[in-house]
């Protein structure tokens, strides 16, 4: 019965990481298109860089 | 029931000598032996006493939860942990939202947005609010304490949310607790804050939001916080009396609530540390003393 | 002792979950940025496929 149990938990906490792969494939598949998208940007409009304060610079 | 001159004593002349501490340090590891841990106990430990440096951040990420009461597990859960840090940050990176000059504890702030759901618009950036203040100062004393950038991010996080969860209900209360166990220990310097209209004026925002980061160096803090994280939030009405009672002189010298506020905020850091050991030793004795055996 | 075992997979479990759930809120903050930024792209830049629609014709 203990074994049961063992099995039970086994398989739960691998379903987790099944469903924390899958999503981790999804984020790093935005992430490219981030990444792409902001290069696109950069290279098609000056990017208003004065308007937007470096992160932890604003005063 | 908390005085007890005989252990008042004794425990004094141990804290001299130095066989008190060895001796709490040989109970603590024989607790943190145990598999499971208990963490009830522990907690009642770290309650009565001031936790040994070297055990500090292991009995904190326990009571935190970020570790569970199983050690076979310890290894697993700390990798989750590391992971789970490295994917948020790492989205964080790819939204630039931040980089690699960004300081450490707007990157916790950041990274606690995120995994609240919270994040501003990156557009939008405003000035931290209140709560981010808060939150980015205990961030800072948690980083001057804790070496390790994914053991601070999880500290603050889980100090923070379990603060919130645990005492936002009580933390409104405190200031009329300070009050109330002032009048006790010294009316007439009560009467005086009154008076003056310094004592709406008391910086209670550091010391019951902040829980006193950015007030006390940080080996003073810790050992408050020891009992933070522990269970008790009552212990920092205590700190904030005994930072009363010890500039009582000065207080009652002052007459502007301006002046009283500016010199709580900028406490002179030297006499910190028999402040803390004051304050415990007054929790003590007006909430008593955890009896578990430990 | 069985209790025992069920704690400790539940402890597993959760912060398996917990690591899962960031994900999740990852995905979604890259979801809205990336929206922001294609909305962005499209006022600035007449896109090759917005150009191009006909009149009246939008579905």
């Amino acid at each position: 019965f203990l074994e049961d149990v063992k099995c039970q938990a086994k398989a739960e906490l691998q379903a987790s990481e099944g469903r924390y792969q899958a999503q981790r494939c999804v984020t790093q598949a935005l992430q490219t298109e981030l990444l792409q998208l902001y290069s696109r940007l950069e290279m098609e409009i000056p990017m208003p860089t004065a308007a937007s304060p470096p992160p932890g610079g604003a005063t | 029931m908390a005085d007890d001159p005989q252990r008042n004593f004794r425990s004094a002349y141990y804290e001299k000598v130095g066989f008190r501490g060895v001796e709490e340090k040989k109970s603590l590891e024989i607790l943190l032996k145990d598999n499971p841990l208990d963490v009830e106990k522990l907690s009642t430990f770290s309650q009565r006493f001031p936790l040994p440096s070297m055990y500090r951040i292991h009995v904190w990420k326990v009571l935190l939860g970020i570790l569970p009461p199983h050690s076979d597990s310890h290894s697993l859960v700390t990798r989750y942990r590391a992971e789970q840090y490295e994917d948020v940050q790492a989205a964080l990176i790819a939204m630039r939202f931040v980089n690699a000059s960004t300081p450490p504890t707007e990157l916790c702030l950041r990274m606690f947005q995120l995994e609240n759901q919270q994040l501003p618009r990156r557009t939008e950036l405003t000035q931290p609010d209140e709560e981010d203040e808060h939150f980015l100062a205990i961030a800072k004393a948690m980083e001057e304490i804790v070496d390790d950038p994914v053991d601070c991010y999880w500290l603050v996080r889980c100090f923070v949310n379990q603060f919130n969860n645990k005492f936002g209900d009580s933390i409104p209360h405190l200031p009329k607790s300070l009050e109330h166990f002032l009048s006790q220990e010294d009316s007439r310097l009560l009467a005086h804050l009154k008076a003056s209209g310094c004592l709406s004026a008391l910086p209670y925002s550091l010391w019951f939001r902040r829980c006193f980061a950015g007030c006390l160096p940080e080996t003073s803090l810790q050992r408050v916080w020891d009992k933070v994280i522990s269970g008790s939030c009552k212990i920092l009405v205590f700190v904030a009396m005994e930072i009363l009672l010890t500039y009582k002189i000065m207080l009652m010298g002052m007459n502007r609530p301006e002046s009283v506020a500016n010199f709580l905020t900028n406490l002179p850091q030297e006499n910190t540390d028999a402040i803390v050991t004051k304050a415990i030793d007054l929790w003590h004795k007006y909430c008593g003393t955890p009896m578990h055996s430990v």
